[in-house]
């Protein structure tokens, strides 16, 4: 049998390479296309905006103005509804009751979860399969199972309205997925570094600090970033273990509503500074996010 | 059929470059001929990825022309180039079958079934793919995936060339033997240009019958493995072909002799003659004279004789067919290989360079030393 | 430990629960498990077939439980006797 | 890189994390099952009942219906979400500011406290003074989420996929990230189509961070609770009253401790189901790599 393709098929085929349309025709449909994208991109980013806009609208306005007319921007700008929130310390506390609880979390969960996420991606053992999967059943654990019991454990063991009350309270979501990210950053670690470095006489509480936690920093950050979140936006745990001590922020907004009706406009100014230490902690980690967010597993 | 022809070439990633180093391809001319089997060959970093991607069209140059046939194809995309491309990592559509995946370029011209069929068992024979054929791509090996993807730019009718890029990274060593021959026959049955891009001397040399030698955005030498060895046209090829490299020495004209540092080098007349013109010449300001001489043509004695210059040497290590003597000579390293058998030499010993074999060279690039 | 309202059955669950996973783990140290693939689609070890078959035990008690008149004991039984069934030829 | 190394004594560095998720998962759990075949009444007033609860509960219509209601609503936002998610990570921009800045946008909603979510979307939709209220008055459209059981539902889903598209969004455009140049780069040499890529290379390598994108999405709207709450406080009349809430108004509100015990672990049992069913098949999946070969 021979392979030789006959000459002339080969010359009619070669005719298609020039086609009909021209570069720049083309070019102008990779740019139309390109421009659509970016069209459908910005409508969506618009009314992904315009809920929060809202908010900072509102948050700028003074009552009479929220209840009396429709105004798309603030006709009177006032900024007595932060200034109300900064003055007043059952407000203020609030936000430092949450960040205190967030970062105690942040700091608990990253310390016991980078050896326990190092033991699941380096060694087998004795039913370490079943426990990485009883960790992620926690992940999914409906919070509103345990209100009660939780209530109950930690005012018996006296932490009740504390912050590491909810900050340990966190862990139980927080950890396994804190875990379950690392694992994913650090199994693309080649385990030939560990073996190196066993051999230079590293010994492994050094060798972990000094080489590996450097090795997967950005896996770090991403976790971080994944903790905070999640701490952050949780509140029907850190509600029922607080009263008033360690109430979180997000407790404390209910308050708005009075027997005079709901003062809008605090409200509003509340939620808007809610959201403000997420901006930042998504700013400080902008470029680690794209990789993080596939949890280290593409 | 096609006949690639690169005009004043060069490449920035930049959008103004302002000196040279911005440059990934420095310009140049380049002509790869219908039906030859060329290496392109280089330390990473050195553009040669740049230029393949240039030809296949991912890239558009900054600066020149590329020509297919005559024709400027600048503008033209990779898909209208009727050009195939394998990559240094296999790429394989997963989810597909190998039959599939072969498939796959045809189907993406809507060719009738009638014809794709044929085409893709005819492929797989020659690439011994044809048990593999039901197979998910996904679980094969990585010599079997890239031989997919190799597959890929052969069942097009229309295709006049194949670039290759790396090819044979990921390949285990004893493989890499058997696909490389494979290309081999490949190339001599379909007549069809290929270019091979690699920084394995031996890969180039054992695939290509033309191996272009590219350094810092250039193409410093295009010939045969031959040339290559015998007369490397810019030091880098001296240094990067061969192993272990050329030696190279920094000379001067003093005294009414070619020196090497404190150490008169006896050379022939006309060498003598080409070094010292260079050294008085006003155009080369740079004073950048070396004369080189390939391991293989140093001549090592434990007595002096008239051409020779006394030697101090550091190790000799046995290689089996032949041995590595490292020596000094005026505080510099050099390398000689000495034939199986060689009488053993002491500390000092008297090493004597191959007249016909030393070259010259002027700002790095060869000085044919007769002719000027 | 008093607002944790303990009851004797519950203790006993909790009590078989654990005396399984430390017989399991003992059993593991002398003899460790291979994964293998019986009559279930899916390759298993020893762990993954008692899981599946507690897991399978506790809805087939919530089935029985809530939709059948039956004796809870028909429904420890059944369980008990899938568990086997799965431990040996899942 | 696969090749684990058998150590035992690597449980010595699970313990430290073992020790604090069983403080706060196992303990919890114990006492749930405690709860649930008694009739606690006071401190020292308790009754054993059996399976008397589980039985009512299973038999319940008011847990029933939003049971199903639940399903409905994990099911729509499920396919709402994930091809929107897709859709959106892939007109992303790739590099530059502007993909730093689309990054920060999108991921926004994700950080907001989710009762502030809830108030947000309340206030936006209020007819008086929310914008989204108000512009469909203008407009003529009678949307009223207090009283109209539809217009309930539609807000609540279009919170939901307000607030978590950018989460499946992430995780695609993370997984279109890692897809290596060479692949476009060779498609573009085969010809292929914008779709053949997106069908043949971009989308097989999703399926990963897509599994992990539906799980995740599919956990969390089963325990919706805070938005929903805040939002509609559950009505008009039980229209959207989802699972949770359910469980806390009995738990909390009613102190009816058996009950919403034995409902809780009926809901952790189906709950760990699924779970287990899709972490055996991510598992599953992941073997299916090479098993020789391969970088």
């Amino acid at each position: 049998m021979s392979y030789k393709l006959e000459n002339s098929q080969r010359g009619e085929k070669y005719n298609t390479i020039f086609s009909k349309i021209s570069p720049a025709q083309r070019r102008n449909r990779n740019a139309r296309s390109r421009w659509r994208s970016r069209l459908l991109l910005g409508l969506y980013l618009v009314l992904m905006i315009l809920p929060i806009y809202w908010l900072l609208n509102m948050s700028l306005q003074t009552n009479s103005e929220i209840l009396g007319s429709m105004t798309l921007w603030p006709q009177n700008l006032t900024f007595d509804n932060y200034i109300g929130i900064f003055t007043n310390s059952s407000w203020y506390m609030g936000y430092v009751n949450s960040m205190l609880y967030v970062a105690m979390n942040m700091l608990i969960t990253i310390c016991v979860a980078l050896p326990a996420a190092y033991a699941f991606s380096r060694y087998t053992f004795i039913g370490d399969k079943h426990l990485f999967f009883w960790l992620l059943t926690n992940l999914m654990a409906p919070p509103a199972v345990f209100l009660l019991p939780y209530f109950q454990l930690y005012y018996s063991v006296g932490l009740f309205d504390t912050h590491i009350a909810v900050a340990l309270a966190h862990c139980l979501f927080n950890i396994p997925l804190a875990i379950w990210i690392l694992e994913g950053f650090m199994s693309s670690v080649p385990k030939e570094i560990d073996e190196t470095a066993y051999i230079d006489g590293y010994s492994f509480p050094r060798f972990f600090v000094k080489i590996f936690i450097p090795m997967i920093r950005s896996g770090i950050g991403v976790t971080l970033f994944f903790l905070f979140m999640f701490s952050w936006v949780e509140l029907l745990l850190a509600r029922t273990l607080t009263a008033t001590d360690a109430q979180p922020i997000g407790m404390i907004m209910t308050r708005t509503s009075t027997a005079s009706g709901i003062d809008w406009g605090t409200l509003a100014a509340a939620g808007v500074l809610t959201i403000i230490p997420g901006i930042l902690v998504v700013y400080f980690v902008r470029n680690h996010i794209a990789k993080g967010f596939a949890l280290g597993r593409t | 059929m096609a006949e690639i022809t690169l005009k004043g070439l060069a490449h920035s990633y930049e959008k103004t470059p302002k000196g040279a180093s911005d440059y990934a391809i420095r310009q140049m001319d380049h002509v790869w001929h219908q039906g030859g089997a060329y290496a392109l060959l280089g330390p990473s970093g050195c553009g040669k990825s740049t230029l393949l991607n240039i030809i296949s069209g991912l890239l558009e140059p900054s600066e020149g022309d590329v020509l297919f046939d005559g024709q400027r194809v600048n503008e033209l995309p990779p898909e209208e180039r009727n050009i195939a491309q394998v990559f240094q990592f296999p790429v394989i559509y997963d989810t597909m079958t190998v039959f599939d995946n072969l498939a796959f370029p045809l189907r993406n011209m809507s060719t009738p079934e009638y014809r794709v069929k044929p085409k893709v068992l005819e492929v797989a024979d020659i690439l011994e793919l044809t048990p593999l054929l039901n197979r998910k791509a996904k679980n094969l090996t990585a010599d079997e995936k890239q031989k997919v993807s190799m597959g890929r730019g052969l069942v097009r009718d229309d295709v006049t060339a194949i670039l290759f890029d790396e090819p044979l990274t990921v390949i285990d060593p004893q493989l890499k033997w058997k696909l490389r021959r494979k290309l081999k026959e490949i190339h001599e049955r379909f007549n069809i240009t290929m270019i091979y891009v690699t920084h394995d001397q031996l890969e180039a040399s054992t695939f290509a019958d033309k191996i272009a030698v590219m350094y810092e955005g250039q193409v410093v030498q295009f010939g045969t493995p031959r040339e290559l060895f015998e007369r490397p046209a810019h030091t880098f090829v001296g240094y990067f072909i061969g192993s272990p490299g050329m030696n190279f020495m920094a000379v001067e004209f003093r005294d009414n002799q070619v020196m090497f540092g404190s150490q008169p080098l006896p050379v022939n007349e006309a060498m003598e003659r080409a070094v010292a013109d260079a050294s008085n010449s006003v155009e080369i300001t740079s004073n950048n004279i070396k004369l080189g001489i390939r391991p293989e043509f140093i001549a090592i004695s434990s007595s002096p004789s008239a051409d020779s210059v006394p030697i101090q040497v550091t190790s000799v290590q046995d290689l089996g067919t032949y041995s590595l003597l490292t020596f000094k000579l005026n505080e510099q390293t050099f390398k000689a290989r000495l034939p199986e058998g060689h009488s053993p030499v002491g500390e000092t010993a008297f090493a004597r360079f191959d007249d016909a074999h030393v070259a010259l060279y002027i700002d790095e690039y060869l000085v044919e030393a007769g002719h000027e | 430990m008093s607002w944790m309202v303990w009851t004797m059955p519950t203790a006993i669950f909790f009590s078989s629960i654990a005396a399984m996973l430390a017989g399991m783990t003992i059993w593991e140290i002398l003899s460790p498990t291979i994964e293998r693939k019986g009559f279930l689609p899916i390759a298993t070890t020893r762990g993954d077939r008692l899981f599946i078959g507690l897991l399978s035990a506790a809805f087939i008690h919530l089935g029985v439980i809530g939709f059948t008149a039956l004796s809870i004991w028909i429904a420890l039984a059944v369980s008990a006797v899938w568990l086997l069934v799965l431990m040996r030829w899942g | 890189m696969n090749n684990k190394v058998p150590n035992n004594r690597a449980w010595l560095l699970v313990l430290p994390m073992l020790v604090l998720v069983a403080f706060s998962a196992i303990i919890p759990l114990m006492t749930v099952v405690n709860y649930s075949v008694q009739d606690v009444l006071g401190p020292n007033a308790r009754f054993f009942t059996g399976t008397e609860w589980f039985q009512s509960m299973l038999n319940d219509d008011a847990l029933q219906a939003a049971f199903l209601r639940q399903i409905s609503f994990s099911l729509i936002i499920l396919a709402i979400q994930i091809p929107l998610g897709i859709g959106i990570a892939l007109i992303m921009p790739k590099r530059g500011w502007q993909a730093s800045a689309v990054l920060i946008l999108i991921t926004l909603p994700l950080l907001i406290p989710w009762n502030v979510v809830g108030s947000i979307w309340q206030i936006f939709t209020r007819g008086d003074i929310g914008l989204m209220g108000w512009g469909l008055r203008e407009l003529g459209i009678e949307y009223n989420i207090t009283r109209n059981a539809g217009d309930a539902w539609a807000t609540i889903i279009l919170m939901d996929v307000w607030h978590w598209t950018p989460l499946v969004a992430m995780l695609c455009y993370s997984g279109l990230r890692s897809i290596p140049e060479a692949y476009y780069q060779a498609a573009r040499i085969d010809r292929a189509s914008k779709w053949a890529v997106f069908r043949y290379i971009q989308l097989p390598k999703l399926t990963n961070v897509l599994v992990i994108a539906v799980l995740l999405r599919f956990m969390h709207s089963f325990m919706i609770y805070a938005e929903p709450f805040v939002l509609t406080g559950g009505g008009p009349g039980s229209a959207t009253t989802f699972l949770s809430q359910s469980l806390t108004t009995m738990a909390v509100g009613q102190q009816d401790l058996g009950p919403s015990a034995a409902f809780s672990l009926i809901y952790f049992l189906v709950i760990l189901l699924v779970s287990w069913v899709f972490y055996t098949t991510i598992m599953n999946m992941q073997k299916d790599k090479p098993p020789h070969g391969g970088a």
